[in-house]
C-alpha cells in the first residue's frame, strides 16, 4: 500500500466511511449551487444581463433591509408594525397556512372519518371531491374574488379548499384501510362509536392524514402564492407580484428565494420528520399513495 | 356441568343476504348450545361452517333475527364488555403499548387509573410479558401479540371469553407453549370459555366439551365430553394419555365424515 | 321464490342502483344540478353576480360557443398543455435517467433541482414575466418548469429502484452500458415514467389555467379571470366546470390506463 | 415595408392610436402598424422588453422605476397628458366612492379601503391626495386592484372607494348606484404617457420613427377636434373595452398632446422625487437621458397645422 | 480429467471495504481451483464463507485485486457472454416474453433473427416449456422461471456456466424435478459447469467433483470426486446408490464440522 492509500484508510477509519461518503456528497451538492453563485456574481461584473432581468446578488440582500427600512426593531417587526414590510408580508404568508390548517386540517379529518366508517356519506361527498380536486385550486380564485372580493378571504377560501379536500380523501383512505378487527375488538370491550373514533380511527389514520398534510403543505403553499398574486393584499406572493409590476427584480428574487426556503424549511424540518415518527413508532408500513 | 348456564343459544338460525344476486346463504341452522360456568367449549368443523358466525352473534357484531341468545340472562344487543373476544388476527391496537393495549378495557370502562395499573401488571405477568410492558406491538412476536390479546381480554374481566382460531396464525411450535399457557390461565383464572377451532388436537386437548358442527348450513352435530383433570392437561404428557388420543380420534373421525361429504357434495 | 321474495330482490336491486356506482353518480349529479338552481333561485340575493343558475351558465356557454370564443380558448389552452407538458417530460426523462444512472452526477445535482422544484411554477412567473414579457413564450415556461419536476424525480427512482440483478444478468449475457439502459433499465422504470407522466401532465394543467390568468393569454384561464374582471360569473362558472370535467376526462380515460396498463402488464405490482 | 407592432393600453388614453389606426393616418404616413392592447403599463413595458411590441407607452409612474435597473428606451412621442404646458395633468384621475361608505370628503377616508392598481398613476394621485389631506399612509387601506376590476369591487362593496381613470370611473358612476366623485384632478400629478421604444430602434430605423410621430400627431388633432367627438368614440369604443358613451365622457379630460418640452422633463423629475420619497427609486434619473424630442419637433416644423389649437408651452 | 482447463483460479483473495468502519472483510482467502471442460464442479461451504463473492468474481461482477482469474486462457475484466450465470432469484426480465427472455443474449450479440429464433425454440423445447413461449414472467410459477433462466444461459452458449444456488428458493418437489432435468441437459449439452449450493444432496448428486469452503475467510477445505456415470444419475434410483449416499455423507460430514466450529468460534 502507498502512503495515500494508507492515509486515506486511516482517515476512513477514523471518521467512518459512511460519514465520509455523506460528507462527500454534501461537498458535491454544493457545487452547483456555488457554480449559479458565482455565474450570478460574473454577470453583475461584466453586465450581460441588465440588473432589471438579473440583479445583483447584492441588491437582493440589500432589498431585506430595503424593504424592513423604518421598521423599528423586532418587536414592532412581531406586532407587525406598518413599516416591517418584509416581514409583514412572510408573517401574513405563514399565518394563513397556519389559519387554514388550524380550520381545515380539524374539518377535513372530520368528514374523512365519517366518509371511511360510511359508505354512504362517502359515496356523496367523494364525487364533490373528485371534482374539486380536478377544479384545481387556482381555478376557485376569479369565483372567490367575487363571492370574497379581494383580500385575504379569498386567499384563505383557496388554501382551505386545497387542504380540505387533500386531508379529507387521505383521512378517508387511512380510515378505510383499518382492519375491521381492530374496531371489534374495542367494540367488544365496550367502547363506544365515539372511542372507536378516538381509539382506532384516528390513530389508524394518523400516518394518512400526516401524509396528507404534507401534501397540504405542498399544493397549499403553491395555491397561496398564486391567491395571493391574483387575488390578495398581502404576503409573499402579492409582494413578489407588485414588486414585478415595478419592476423591483431584486424583491421579487429575494421573495421566490424565501418562499422556497419556507417551503422547503418546514417540510423538511417539520413534516417529514413527524411523518416518520408515526410511521415508525408503530411500525406501519407506509404505503404510497 | 356444574353452576348455572352462561350462555344460552335457542334455535339460532342465519342467513347472509348475497351482495350481488340478493339471494341469502344459509350459514347457521337451528342451534342450540349452553355453556356453563368456569366450562371450556371448543367448537370444531370443517371450514366454512358458519362458526365464526356462531360466535360473532355472540359477541354482538353480527344482528341476528330467528331464535334467541343470551348472556348471563340478558338477550344479547350489540357487543359489550361482558362478552370478551380474542381473535385470529392481532386485534391488538399498533399504537398502543403492550400495558396500553392490555389496560384498554379498563380505560374504556372508566377504572380508575391506580386500579387499572394493578391489574394490567397481574395479567401482564400471568401471560408472562413482564419487561415488555413499554413495547410496541410491532416489536412482539406473533405468540407475544396473541398473549397481549389474551391478557386484554381477561383484564376487562368479561363473563364469557370468546375465542376465534386464536393460536391459528402462529407456527407450530409457538401453538403448543400458547396451548400449554392457555391451559394454565384457565386454570388460574377459572373463566367460562367458548373456543373455536380448526384443528382437532386443539379442541381435544383445551375443552371439557367439543362440539363439531357439520357443513354449512352449520347445525351441531355431536357433542364429546372430554374428562381430563386440567392439571393433567399438559403437552408434553398428552401423547400418553388415552382419554386423550381417544376423544381426538373420535373428533377427528366426526369431521372427517363431514369434509368428505363435503367433497362429494 | 315467491313473489314477496322477487319484490324485495327487486326492492334490493334498486337500492343498490342508488347507492353505488353509476347510478349514485347520476343522481348525485341530477340532485346536486336541482341543489345549485335552487340555491340560486332562492337564496341568493344576486344570482346573476354571485351564483347565476345552471341555465344561465349554459347560456353563458352557447353565447360564447355562437361567437366561436370558447372553442379557440378551449383549444389554446390544451395547445399549451401539450406543448407544455410534451416538452416538460422530453427534457425531464433524459434527466432524469442520467441522474438514475451516474451517481456522480446525481450527487451533484440532486440538491440544486429539490431546490428548484420547490420553487414552484408558479412563484416564478414574476420573474419569467421580467424576462419574456406576459407572452405565450412566459406560459410555457411556466407549464415546462412544473411539469418537468415530477417527471424527472420519478424516472430517477425508477431506474434506482430496477433491481441490481437484472443489471448484472444482462451484464453477463454480454450487454453493453447502452444495452443495459435500453433493455434493462429504461423497462424497468416504465411504471415510474407512467406515474411519472402523469403528475407532470396534473401539474402542467395547474399551471396553465394560473399561467394564463396571470399573464392574460387567451384560454380557459383567461376566460375565468377575464370572467371576474367583466363582472361575468356565468362565465366563471362554465370556465370552471370545463376545467374540472376536462381534467377528470383526461386523467381517467388517458392517464390512469397508461399508468395501470404499464404497471398492471408485467405483474410488476399486485394490486 | 415592414409591419410595426404597437402596444396600448385597453383604456381611452390610447385613443390616438386607435384612431390613427382606424382612420388610416398611419399608412398615410407610410406605416403598417398592429395595434396590441394590454391592460395595464406594467404589461406594455414588459411586452416592450421581451420585444413583443416595437413602441408601446408607459406613464412616468412607473417608467422611471425600470429606467433606473437599465431598462434602456427613449420617449419620443407625446401618447396621452399634457406635459408642455404645464407640469401636471390629472382630470382623469378621480375619487369615486360608493353610497354606503359615507365618504364625501378626503378627510372621510381615514379608515376605509380604496382600491387602486399599485404602480399606476391613479396610486401616485391618491398618495399625493392623502398627503394633501393631511392623511398618513396608515390611515387607509390600500387594495391593489386590476384596472377591470375596480368597477366591479367597488359595486360588491369589497371596497369602499376607488382610484381609477377613464373608462372606469365614468363606468363606476354609472353602474354602482349611489356612488359618486370625491376629488378629481388637482394638479397633483401628470398623468402622462409618452411612446417609446429601446434606441436601437427609435434610432436604427429614424425613418420610421419619424413617420410614426407624424402619424400619431395627425391623430391626436383629430381626436381634439370637437367636431369628431362622435366619430372618435365610436372608434374608442371598439378597441378599448368600453361603451361609446364611456369614451365620449372620459373625451372631456383626457388631453393628447404629443409635444415635447421642458415641462416634460419637469413632470418626470417630479415624478422621480415622488418615487424616491417612496422608496421606489434610490437616485434621481435624467430625464434627457429618456426624453427625446427632436422627432415631434421636426413633426411640428413641418406640419404647423396639427398643432394649431393648442396653448403654448415650453 | 479429461480436456483442459476452461476455468483457472490462481492464490485469488479478496476483501469487503466495511461501510460503517473502514476495516475490511476478509472474504476469501488463497483459492486455488480448475474446472476442465466438460465437467459439473460444485461448491458447498457455510453461508458466508464466500461462495457467492468467488461466483462474482468469475462472472466479473465484482473486480478482484489479489491473485488471477483466467477462462479459456483469458484474464477476466467484466462480465461477457463467455460466462452465463444463473442467479437463485429469478434474474429474468419481466418486461420480456419468455421467448424473448431466453433469445435475450443472441440478441445482444446480434445474432440474425432466423438464427435466434431456432435456437430459442431449441432450448425452450429443452427445459419443457413448450406452449409458453408469449407468457410474461408473473405469469409463470418459480420453478418455471428458472427454467427460462437455465435456458437463457444455455442458449447463450457459455465457455462455462456459473450458477449460485439456483434452486434455493423453489419448493422440494419442484427442486428434485429441476434437479433432474438439470442432469438432463448437462448431458444433452455436455456444458462445463460451476454450481454453487447450500444444499449437501444437491452437490453429491449433480456433482463430478464438490469442493468445500472452510469458514470465512473462505478456502478450499477438500475436495470429493463424485463418480456416478450421469445416466445413472436419476432421483428415484439415487436413494440405493451406494457411491451417493457415501459421497453425500462423507461431503456433510465436512460441512458439518465447518458449521459446528463456526459456532465455537
Ligand atoms: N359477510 C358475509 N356475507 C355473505 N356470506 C358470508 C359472510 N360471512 C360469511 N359468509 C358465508 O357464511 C358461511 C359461514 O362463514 P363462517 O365465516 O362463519 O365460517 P367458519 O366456520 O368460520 O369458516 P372458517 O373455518 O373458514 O373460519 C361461509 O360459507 C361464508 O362464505
Ligand atoms: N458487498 C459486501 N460488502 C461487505 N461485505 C460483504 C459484501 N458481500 C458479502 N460480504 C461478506 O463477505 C462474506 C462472504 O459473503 P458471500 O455472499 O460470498 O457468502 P456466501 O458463501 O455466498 O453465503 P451464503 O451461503 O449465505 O450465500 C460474508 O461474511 C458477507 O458478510
Ligand atoms: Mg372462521
Ligand atoms: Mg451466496
Amino acid at each position: 500500500m502507498t502512503a495515500i492509500t494508507e492515509f486515506s484508510v486511516a482517515i476512513q477509519k477514523r471518521v467512518g466511511r459512511k460519514r465520509l461518503l455523506k460528507a462527500w456528497k454534501f461537498l458535491m451538492g454544493t457545487v452547483p449551487f456555488l457554480f449559479i453563485i458565482g455565474m450570478w456574481e460574473l454577470n453583475t461584473h461584466f453586465g450581460w444581463f441588465p440588473p432589471i432581468e438579473i440583479p445583483p446578488l447584492s441588491d437582493v440582500w440589500g432589498a431585506i433591509f430595503f424593504l424592513q427600512t423604518d421598521c423599528p426593531g423586532f418587536v414592532a417587526a412581531m406586532q407587525q408594525h406598518n413599516e416591517c414590510n418584509l416581514t409583514n408580508n412572510i408573517m401574513s404568508s405563514v399565518g394563513r397556512v397556519i389559519l387554514a390548517g388550524f380550520v381545515g386540517i380539524p374539518l377535513g379529518i372530520a368528514f374523512g372519518i365519517l366518509a371511511g366508517m360510511n359508505r354512504t356519506i362517502s359515496g356523496y361527498l367523494e364525487p364533490i371531491g373528485i371534482f374539486m380536486n380536478s377544479v384545481s385550486g387556482i381555478a376557485w380564485i376569479p369565483l372567490a374574488i367575487v363571492w370574497f372580493g379581494v383580500g385575504w378571504e379569498t386567499t384563505l377560501f383557496i388554501m382551505l379548499n386545497t387542504i380540505f379536500w387533500l386531508i379529507f380523501f387521505n383521512t378517508m383512505m387511512g380510515v378505510r384501510a383499518v382492519p375491521k378487527v381492530l374496531v371489534q375488538g374495542v367494540q367488544t370491550m365496550g367502547g363506544s362509536y365515539f372511542d372507536t373514533i378516538k381509539h382506532v380511527f384516528l390513530p389508524g389514520a394518523m400516518p394518512s392524514i400526516i401524509t396528507g398534510m404534507r401534501m397540504s403543505l405542498g399544493f397549499g403553499w403553491r395555491a397561496l402564492i398564486a391567491a395571493e398574486m391574483i387575488g390578495g393584499d398581502s404576503g409573499l406572493g402579492f409582494m413578489i407580484f407588485v414588486s414585478a409590476v415595478e419592476f423591483k427584480t431584486e424583491e421579487v428574487f429575494l421573495g421566490v428565494i424565501l418562499i422556497s426556503l419556507i417551503y422547503l424549511i418546514s417540510d423538511r424540518y417539520l413534516l417529514v420528520p413527524l411523518e416518520k415518527w408515526t410511521i415508525e413508532r408503530w411500525g406501519l408500513v407506509w404505503k404510497p399513495t | 356441568m356444574s353452576g348455572e348456564a352462561k350462555l344460552i343459544i335457542q334455535d339460532l338460525c342465519h342467513h347472509y343476504p348475497d351482495e350481488y344476486t340478493g339471494e341469502s346463504v344459509h350459514a347457521l341452522e337451528g342451534i342450540n348450545l349452553q355453556v356453563y360456568e368456569n366450562e371450556f367449549v371448543a367448537i370444531v368443523g370443517p371450514s366454512g361452517c358458519g362458526k365464526t358466525t356462531l360466535l360473532n352473534i355472540v359477541a354482538g357484531l353480527l344482528p341476528y333475527r330467528e331464535g334467541r341468545a343470551m348472556v348471563d340472562g340478558n338477550e344479547i344487543h350489540g357487543p359489550g364488555p361482558d362478552r370478551g373476544v380474542v381473535f385470529q388476527e392481532h386485534a391488538i391496537l399498533p399504537w398502543r403499548s403492550v400495558a396500553r393495549n392490555i389496560g384498554h378495557g379498563l380505560e374504556l370502562q372508566r377504572v380508575p387509573k391506580e386500579e387499572t395499573r394493578r391489574r394490567v401488571q397481574e395479567y401482564i405477568d400471568l401471560v408472562g410479558l413482564s419487561g415488555f410492558e413499554d413495547r410496541y406491538p410491532h416489536e412482539l412476536s406473533g405468540g407475544m401479540k396473541q398473549r397481549v390479546a389474551v391478557a386484554r381480554t381477561l383484564c376487562a374481566d368479561p363473563v364469557i371469553m370468546l375465542m376465534d382460531e386464536p393460536f391459528a396464525a402462529v407456527d407450530a411450535q409457538t401453538r403448543i407453549t400458547l396451548q400449554d399457557e392457555l391451559n394454565r390461565i384457565v386454570m388460574a383464572t377459572r373463566k367460562t370459555i367458548l373456543f373455536i377451532t380448526h384443528s382437532v388436537e386443539e379442541a381435544a386437548f383445551l375443552g371439557d366439551r367439543c362440539i363439531v358442527f357439520s357443513r354449512r348450513p352449520g347445525q351441531i352435530k355431536t357433542e364429546i365430553k372430554i374428562d381430563i383433570p386440567r392439571e393433567e392437561r399438559v403437552w408434553k404428557d398428552m401423547a400418553d394419555n388415552p382419554k386423550f388420543t381417544e376423544a381426538r380420534d373420535k373428533i377427528l373421525r366426526l369431521v372427517r365424515q363431514e369434509v368428505t361429504s363435503d367433497d362429494e357434495h | 321464490m315467491t313473489s314477496i321474495d322477487l319484490q324485495q330482490a327487486r326492492l334490493f336491486k334498486w337500492k343498490k342502483f342508488a347507492t353505488e356506482g353509476a347510478g349514485r353518480l347520476i343522481i348525485f349529479l341530477v340532485g346536486s344540478i336541482i341543489l345549485w338552481a335552487l340555491i340560486s333561485e332562492f337564496l341568493i340575493a344576486r344570482p346573476d353576480r354571485y351564483l347565476p343558475s345552471p341555465l344561465a351558465v349554459l347560456l353563458s356557454s352557447a353565447d360564447m360557443l355562437n361567437k366561436g370564443s370558447l372553442l379557440s380558448f378551449y383549444s389554446d389552452t390544451l395547445t399549451r398543455l401539450v406543448i407544455g407538458g410534451a416538452v416538460g417530460i422530453v427534457i425531464g426523462i433524459p434527466i432524469g435517467l442520467l441522474l438514475g444512472l451516474n451517481r456522480f452526477v446525481a450527487d451533484m445535482f440532486y440538491p440544486l433541482m429539490n431546490f428548484f422544484q420547490s420553487v414552484s411554477g408558479i412563484a416564478i412567473f414574476p420573474v419569467v414575466v421580467i424576462w419574456f414579457g406576459n407572452s405565450d413564450t412566459t406560459v410555457l415556461i411556466v407549464i415546462l418548469y412544473t411539469s418537468f419536476f415530477p417527471i424527472a424525480f420519478n424516472v430517477l427512482s425508477g431506474v434506482r429502484s430496477v433491481p441490481v440483478r437484472y443489471i448484472q444478468a444482462a451484464r453477463t449475457l454480454g450487454a453493453s452500458r447502452l444495452q443495459v439502459v435500453r433493455d434493462v433499465l429504461l423497462p424497468g422504470a416504465m411504471p415510474s415514467i407512467a406515474v411519472g407522466t402523469r403528475l407532470s401532465i396534473g401539474f402542467a394543467w395547474r399551471a396553465v389555467i394560473a399561467g394564463e390568468m396571470l399573464a392574460g393569454r387567451p384560454g380557459l384561464g383567461n376566460m375565468i379571470f377575464s370572467g371576474q374582471e367583466f363582472d361575468n360569473t356565468a362565465q366563471i362558472i362554465l370556465g370552471m366546470v370545463m376545467i374540472g370535467i376536462t381534467w377528470i376526462v383526461l386523467d381517467h380515460f388517458l392517464l390512469r390506463p397508461l399508468e395501470s396498463d404499464t404497471i398492471e402488464r408485467w405483474g410488476l405490482v399486485s394490486r | 415595408q415592414k409591419e410595426v407592432t404597437i402596444g396600448a393600453a385597453g383604456n381611452t388614453g390610447g385613443l390616438a392610436i386607435f384612431v390613427a389606426q382606424d382612420k388610416g393616418f398611419f399608412s398615410k404616413n407610410g406605416i403598417d402598424v398592429k395595434v396590441e392592447i394590454r391592460n395595464t403599463g406594467s404589461e406594455l413595458s414588459k411586452g416592450l422588453r421581451s420585444g413583443e411590441f416595437d413602441y408601446a407607452p408607459a406613464a412616468f409612474t412607473n417608467l422611471p422605476v425600470a429606467l433606473e435597473r437599465g431598462f434602456d428606451v427613449r420617449g419620443f412621442v407625446g401618447y396621452v397628458g399634457a406635459a408642455f404646458e404645464k407640469t401636471t395633468a390629472d382630470e382623469v384621475v378621480a375619487l369615486i366612492a360608493s353610497k354606503e361608505s359615507g365618504i364625501n370628503t378626503m378627510a372621510d377616508l381615514k379608515g376605509k379601503k380604496v382600491g387602486v392598481t399599485f404602480g399606476s398613476t391613479g396610486d401616485l394621485w391618491l398618495r399625493q391626495a392623502m398627503k394633501e389631506a393631511g392623511l398618513g399612509t396608515n390611515d387607509l387601506e390600500r387594495i391593489n386592484t386590476r384596472p377591470p376590476s375596480l368597477v366591479s369591487v367597488l359595486d360588491t362593496g369589497g371596497v369602499d372607494a376607488i382610484v381609477g381613470w377613464e373608462p372606469f370611473n365614468f363606468r363606476a358612476t354609472q353602474k354602482v348606484a349611489g356612488s359618486k366623485v370625491v376629488k378629481r384632478g388637482g394638479d397633483l400629478v401628470c398623468f402622462c404617457a409618452y411612446l417609446h421604444g429601446n434606441p436601437d430602434r427609435v434610432y436604427g430605423d429614424e425613418e420610421t420613427t419619424q413617420k410614426l410621430v407624424d402619424a400619431v400627431s395627425e391623430a391626436a388633432a383629430f381626436v381634439r377636434n370637437p367636431a369628431n367627438r362622435d366619430e372618435v368614440a365610436e372608434i374608442g369604443a371598439r378597441f378599448a373595452n368600453a361603451t361609446k358613451e364611456e369614451v365620449m365622457a372620459g373625451l372631456d379630460f383626457w388631453v393628447f398632446d404629443p409635444r415635447i418640452g421642458s415641462n416634460t422633463a419637469q413632470a418626470f423629475r417630479n415624478s422621480v422625487n415622488l418615487l424616491i420619497e417612496q422608496k421606489k427609486m434610490k437616485a434621481p434619473y435624467d430625464p434627457a437621458r429618456y426624453l427625446d424630442s427632436k422627432f415631434v419637433r421636426s413633426t411640428m416644423e413641418r406640419h404647423p397645422e396639427w398643432f394649431a389649437d393648442l396653448g403654448k408651452g415650453s
